[in-house]
């Protein structure tokens, strides 16, 4: 009897428990919904289609960066090195197809597997070596940007004579009008970031991800080789880093050595922004990527409105404080 | 009676989904103690920590001195002389055990600047002495056992002379000495007209050491009972709602039955010398001794969680290597830890995940899915078997009371359904009917030929379940007792025999 | 016999215009048989990591220095301490507040912006709105170059209308997108100035991506292959260089020469050219190109 | 009886305990050590007085910056803001001295005030609004960099007419022989560490940073108001970043405005390096003091060896690594 009461309550408190989950996913993209408004409002050159896509395309390497860089933080971890790694997946793409004289498929492949590389080694240093990932990463953003400059001879590699590599950034598979197209970069973008939520909430790989970052020892203890899980996990932000590094280097046709610094705080903040704990445990790519386009219509809106740049920084600062609070309270209810 | 110190009055408090507590009433005396009891999530902990400032009501009275007062927050509750330790630990593990005590109340040297360590260590010193506890105050609380942690909570509790002293479950980690000395300042405190409120699950102690029982259920005031006027089965039935059957002792096994894991000579460092002992199927073993016996670091080595230094472990019959948990549970061996918070489940997950947690390889499908089917009836049927009160698969454990969060645990291991499977002191902080359900199960599982290994410091919870008793001390085997043979007295005889007086033995029986 | 050794502290090291001009002072250090190493820090915000850069480099006793100051008045005392140590000081890129260098090998930026701005002027036939993207607010090339474009357009051209200076970091992708959001604030826009390599990159590629090639005329700076590239495609209409491998070579030539008592001018201005389809495979403008 | 022998054991216990306390404390200057003697046999330029003072001086200013985030990152938190947070204060300080015209040490008093009301105002962020501390101070940090250069206009104010002010950092106290000067910014970093090392480890102020992060709901529960601490730490914090400040305005002569982002990360790494952890709960100044150091070091010595920058960059990266990772061998044992 007593059973068939508590099934019966948690029908109804799960229907009570859905609906409201749902409502707090509308909610999520309030801060977001509030900026396009307000700069819609503000500027009529904001809301154009063309802007729109400007926005997504600079959305998108931050975008994917953050997709992965969750996947870490998720288990409690950080990982510094994305930026300088991105870059040196860009530059080995670079050298197998421009120097080596590799099919594109091929560099494609290399840049990915430079990531998985770069990326297990990390996570062998954090899962084996126990170094914490702060340093860890530390060095491995260090090791990958000298690399690069190194490899590249400090001089960015272009892909002048390989027109389709530019293709895969900035073609378009979906063409609506000459005006509205939405480049491949968008898209690759939007893949990485289904695929990844998939991977995410519906596998195992993300059923540990998420648990090694609540509780690593309790899942040790129920005899899963989490040190095999956690250097996948870092291979993996790695092999998602050498999209990254494919995209940019296709969009600007070159691999350029000296860029990818920062480009990591600008993804960690796009995951925290999103609603994803420094502290491992819980996080979703549907926050991470409203994050990733808080940062990029905030950047773009201010621009539009042309905000002396100084004033641009000490706004956006306000804001993304602003929107997380916003998030905050949203979450206490 | 004198005017009641706290009377709590059509009390209501509730969470997201969990009506927590109804028009709860309560009320306590000076100089008395009055046990609450109730089975996991009744809403004990709840009460506890609205009255001491941790949660705020939602509704009802509640009043000291026939005064109402609020308790905004635990300094409010303080200064109230209301003192609490909770049913979970709450201790900063990088402080040391005094610190720990004076933490908010540090004493300050001559200049009223700097902290005077000394002093701290003293008093802290003298509050261990008093209740006869061997730490030194100097050692980080990380590096005690959670015994001992417990014993660091309730001195830190007692060093605020309160007016109302609260204590959920504190025995619940102590032996039965311990918890002897715990009554004895219980019993002085209470001469002292301090008011307390106690919680237990261990039925034995309610008649022992409380003056009045308050008995809750889902959340609802049952009734209170004054000692000397009822009696355990009485109490029991208000609490379930049900008589329980007690199982019966168990007898020996058949000799002839296969044995499941044998463990050879086992060593690691201090804490565990030549270990060796078998375990047969269909078996429940059990693992008596003290705290700090080494009773946990002998399963964890044999489990892979902490390395060793030398040993052999065979599996029915093979020699197997086992170098981490994951070799362990490939090889049909389970573990359920004594300190669930931090090691048996994962707080901000769900009852679903937890539950699946060790056999996340059978719940995976093509390309690494995860079968969110099988894994929701899996865990439905063990929330069901294990009467597991949750509002849904989806929530948290950190909102699930301590007892079934514990039971989560042990639906873990069912599900990996392993031939082998230790539990560490599977009964803390669980109710008495859940108790007999656990007993029950255990029993189901031998029967089904399973290998049980019941680590246990309750002495009648061994007795009762073991087919065999392995005695440990100072991380040796100093016995092994058939169900037939063994008694309280063997088993604590046993259980002190410390090496120091074997070899003082030894020494004078060479001497005659 | 060991060779003279002279380091060049300079005010970067990873951007394209730094190598070239490290390359510029690796061929001189050939040509005269000398030492150099060329170290810059990471960013041109970076005052005090340049002075210990200076300071490590004082320690290694060189024979003489080559320096490109960030801020020239909070490297002043170690600069008095190589004067002191007999350590002749080369001043290159930009001056340095001091009588202490013996000569500074420079591009003039503010004239080369200025030029820019002439040109600018001519192809948007001297009317309409230009904006502006420069690398940085506060080092010195970045403000010469912003401030003598600015500058030369309000002083000569009042109906050319500089509606917004913003600033990329120098970072390809980040001055695209910028770019692109000033175009999109200013539909109108005529011209548009990148004033570095980066900015210049970001400007054209804005340009492309918002389709405005042809629409939108885009004056670069530096050079580098896919500037070049552009250039000839049409995709952007011009660019000042400076001559970058000829700055690293005066400065380590002078340098040289300082030690053997030899004379030269206070200045060396190693000049600037404005190149564009027309004169881009002129061998003149071919030899102060870097790819 | 059995009392007496446990007691014993003890005493034997905390011998043991205390002595290899003792050497554990001398090995962790060891990677320190190891890096000084062979960069001191690589380069008989390296083991100088002048270089060794160039090294402290180079040190002072991350040092600083350390041992005040060190504080923040024991509760469990983070500060991104440091860097930025400091050019602010001197760039503060400028404005009240140059363009004011008030006197130096009103100058000083401004500087370390800006710091503790951005510390503070972080540090109600995240006490009091409940934003990670990630976030709270990114948004202090893109804050404080807009700010310097709005009020600054992005132009570096100098203090040439003020001699004195130079001389706080670059004067010195004790000035052994010509070549061997301490400059005072040296002597302020190390009273800074040593002042710091007694809040942390002798007041009741040192004690609640360490419980915070150890156990924040335990300190709540146990009657203490944790959020007034935690305001308490980043507005501490925020005075030692303003000692900073004056440090690298007085040693550069100026308010540089646009520098200081990336320096956060600096200091960190060096927190991290010394063997903070990042979840909080422990660290000591020592260990930062040394973290700071073997940046410096490193820097120091691989410039004068001339390695090329881009494989200085790389082994810089490897070393740090290696480091860390023999700081947890030691610990390990
Ligand atoms: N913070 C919380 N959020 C949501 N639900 C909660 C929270 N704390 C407790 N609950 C729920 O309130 C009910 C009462 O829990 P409580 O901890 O008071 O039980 P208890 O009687 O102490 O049980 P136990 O004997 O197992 O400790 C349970 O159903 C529990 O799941
Ligand atoms: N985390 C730890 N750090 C230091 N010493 C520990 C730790 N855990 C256990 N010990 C020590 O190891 C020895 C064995 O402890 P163990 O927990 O295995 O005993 P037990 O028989 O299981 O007793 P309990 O009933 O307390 O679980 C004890 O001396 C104990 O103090
Ligand atoms: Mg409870
Ligand atoms: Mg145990």
């Amino acid at each position: 009897m007593a059973t068939a009461a508590t099934v019966k309550t948690e029908g109804a408190q799960k229907d009570a428990f859905t609906s409201s989950q749902a409502k707090q996913k509308i909610l999520a993209f309030s801060s977001l919904v509030i900026l396009i408004v307000g700069f819609s409002l503000a500027s009529p050159n904001f809301f154009q289609p063309a802007n729109l896509i400007a926005i997504m395309l600079a959305t998108a390497v931050n975008g994917v960066l953050a997709v992965g860089v969750n996947f870490i933080i998720i288990t409690g971890g950080i990982d510094l090195s994305i930026g300088t790694m991105m870059t040196l997946t860009a530059v080995m793409s670079a050298q197998a197809i421009v120097n080596w004289h590799l099919p594109i498929w091929v560099g494609l492949a290399v840049a990915i597997l430079t990531g998985v590389i770069c990326g297990g080694l990390s996570g062998v240093m954090v899962a084996k070596l126990k170094l914490p990932p702060f340093i860890a990463t530390l060095g491995m953003n260090l090791f990958t940007k000298g690399l690069s400059l190194i490899i590249a001879h400090s001089k960015p590699i272009y892909f002048s004579d390989y027109p389709a590599y530019n293709q895969i950034s900035m073609g378009s598979l979906f063409t609506f009008t000459e005006d509205f197209q939405i480049p491949n970069a968008v898209l690759i973008f939007f893949a990485v970031a289904i695929v990844s939520a998939i991977i995410l909430t519906k596998t195992t790989f993300g059923r540990y991800t998420f648990a090694i970052g609540s509780n690593e020892e309790a899942v040790r203890l129920s005899g899963i080789d989490t040190d095999k899980w956690k250097i996948a996990v870092y291979a993996f932000c790695g092999a998602i880093v050498g999209v990254a590094g494919i995209m940019i280097a296709s969009r600007l046709s070159s691999a350029q050595p000296a860029l990818g610094q920062g480009y990591e705080l600008d993804a960690i903040a796009a995951v925290v922004i999103g609603g994803t704990s420094m502290s491992g445990g819980e996080g979703t790519i549907l926050g991470t990527i409203i994050g990733a386009f808080i940062i990029s219509t905030l950047t773009n809106g201010l621009r539009i409105l042309s905000v002396p740049q100084e004033w641009q920084i000490v706004t956006t600062g306000a804001i993304i404080i602003f929107a997380v609070y916003l998030d905050i309270l949203r979450r206490r209810k | 009676m004198a005017e009641p110190l706290i009377v709590v009055k059509n009390l209501n408090k509730s969470f997201p989904g969990v009506h927590a507590l109804k028009d709860i009433r309560f009320d306590l005396y000076p100089g008395e103690v009055h046990t609450l009891v109730g089975e996991n999530g009744a809403g004990k902990s709840t009460l506890m920590k609205v009255i001491s400032g941790v949660y705020q009501k939602d509704s009802g009275e509640i009043l000291l001195d026939g005064k109402p007062v609020a308790i905004p927050n635990p300094k409010a509750a303080q200064k109230l002389g209301i003192s609490i330790i909770h049913q979970e630990l709450n201790l900063m593990n990088h402080l040391t055990a005094a610190q720990n005590i004076f933490i908010g109340r540090e004493p300050k040297d001559r200049t009223g600047i700097f902290l005077d360590e000394r002093t701290i260590n003293k008093k802290a010193q003298e509050l261990f002495g008093l209740l006869k506890i061997d730490i030194d105050p100097r050692v980080k609380i990380g590096e005690l056992t959670i015994a001992k942690q417990q014993m660091v909570e309730i001195v830190k509790a007692l060093s605020y002379d309160a007016r109302v002293l609260i204590m959920d479950e504190p025995t619940s980690p102590l032996n039965d000495a311990e918890i002897e000395e715990l009554f004895g300042i219980i019993r002085d405190l209470r001469s002292k007209g301090v008011a307390i409120i106690y919680i237990s699950h261990r039925m034995d102690e309610l008649f022992r050491i409380s003056d009045r029982i308050t008995v809750m259920r889902d959340g609802q005031y049952v009734d209170t009972l004054k000692v000397g006027e009822t009696n355990l089965d009485h109490v029991i039935s208000l609490m379930v709602g049900r008589s329980i059957e007690v199982t019966a002792p168990q007898v020996d096994l058949g000799a002839n039955r296969p044995v499941m894991l044998e463990v050879r000579g086992l060593n690691r460092g201090k804490a565990l010398k030549d270990i060796s002992f078998t375990a047969k199927k269909g078996e429940i073993l059990g693992f008596a001794g003290l705290m700090g016996a080494g009773r946990t670091e002998a399963a964890r080595a044999i489990f892979g969680a902490d390395p060793i230094d030398s040993g052999e472990i065979f599996v029915n019959g093979a020699k197997v290597s086992i170098r981490h948990p994951c070799d362990a549970v490939r090889h049909g061996i389970g573990y359920l830890s004594e300190d669930r918070k931090r090691f048996g489940i994962a707080v901000g997950m769900d009852v679903e995940t937890n539950s699946a947690m060790a056999s996340m390889g059978r719940f995976t499908g093509f390309a690494g899915f995860v079968k969110r089917k099988d894994i929701r009836k899996a865990a439905e049927d063990h929330v069901a078997k294990l009467s597991i009160k949750t509002p849904s698969l989806q929530q948290k454990l950190k909102f699930l009371s301590g007892g079934n969060q514990q039971k989560v645990v042990i639906a873990k291991w069912l599900i990996r359904n392993c031939d082998i499977l230790f539990f560490d002191e599977p009964t803390r902080g669980i109710d008495i009917g859940a108790k007999q359900e656990i007993y029950s199960l255990l029993n189901e599982l031998a029967d089904a030929g399973k290998t049980i290994i019941m680590i246990s410091s309750e002495l009648p919870e061994i007795l009762r379940l073991s087919h065999r008793i392995i005695v440990m001390c100072e991380g040796r085997i100093t016995g092994e007792l058939s169900a037939s043979e063994a008694t309280q007295e063997r088993i604590m005889k046993l259980a002190t025999q410390r090496e120091t007086m074997v070899k003082a033995a030894a020494k004078q029986t060479v001497k005659e | 016999q060991q060779q003279l050794y002279i380091p060049l502290i300079s005010k970067g090291f990873q951007h394209q215009f730094w190598q070239a001009v490290k390359q510029g002072a690796e061929q001189a250090a050939k040509d005269y048989k000398v030492t150099i190493t060329f170290e810059g820090p990471e960013s041109e915000t970076m005052v005090d990591k340049q002075i210990d850069m200076l300071s490590a480099a004082l320690a290694k006793k060189p024979a003489a220095l080559g320096f490109a100051a960030l801020d020239s008045k909070a490297a002043l005392p170690l600069l008095q301490k190589a004067k002191a140590a007999n350590i002749p000081v080369i001043a290159f890129d930009s001056g340095v507040d001091s009588d202490i260098p013996l000569t500074t090998c420079a591009t003039d930026n503010v004239a080369a912006a200025a030029y820019a701005a002439d040109m600018m002027a001519k192809l948007i036939n001297n009317e309409g709105e230009v904006a502006v993207i420069v690398h940085d607010q506060t080092s010195r090339t970045g403000i010469d170059r912003r401030d003598g474009f600015v500058n030369r357009i309000k002083a000569k051209y009042p109906k050319i209308k500089v509606v917004d200076v913003q600033y990329g970091a120098g970072d390809h992708l980040k001055s695209t997108d910028l770019a692109k959001a000033i175009i999109q604030a200013h539909p109108n826009l005529k011209g548009f100035f990148g004033a570095n390599e980066g900015s210049a990159i970001g400007v054209m590629n804005g340009v492309k991506e918002m389709k405005k090639i042809g629409k939108i005329v885009v004056i670069g700076y530096d050079s580098g292959a896919q500037q070049i590239a552009a250039i000839k495609a049409g995709e952007m209409n011009g660019a000042i260089t400076q001559n970058p491998v000829g700055i690293g070579y005066k400065t380590v030539e002078c340098a040289v020469k300082a030690l053997k008592g030899e004379k030269f001018p206070k200045v060396v201005d190693t000049g600037f050219y404005y190149y564009d389809k027309t004169n881009i495979d002129d061998p003149k403008i071919k030899a102060v190109l870097y790819q």
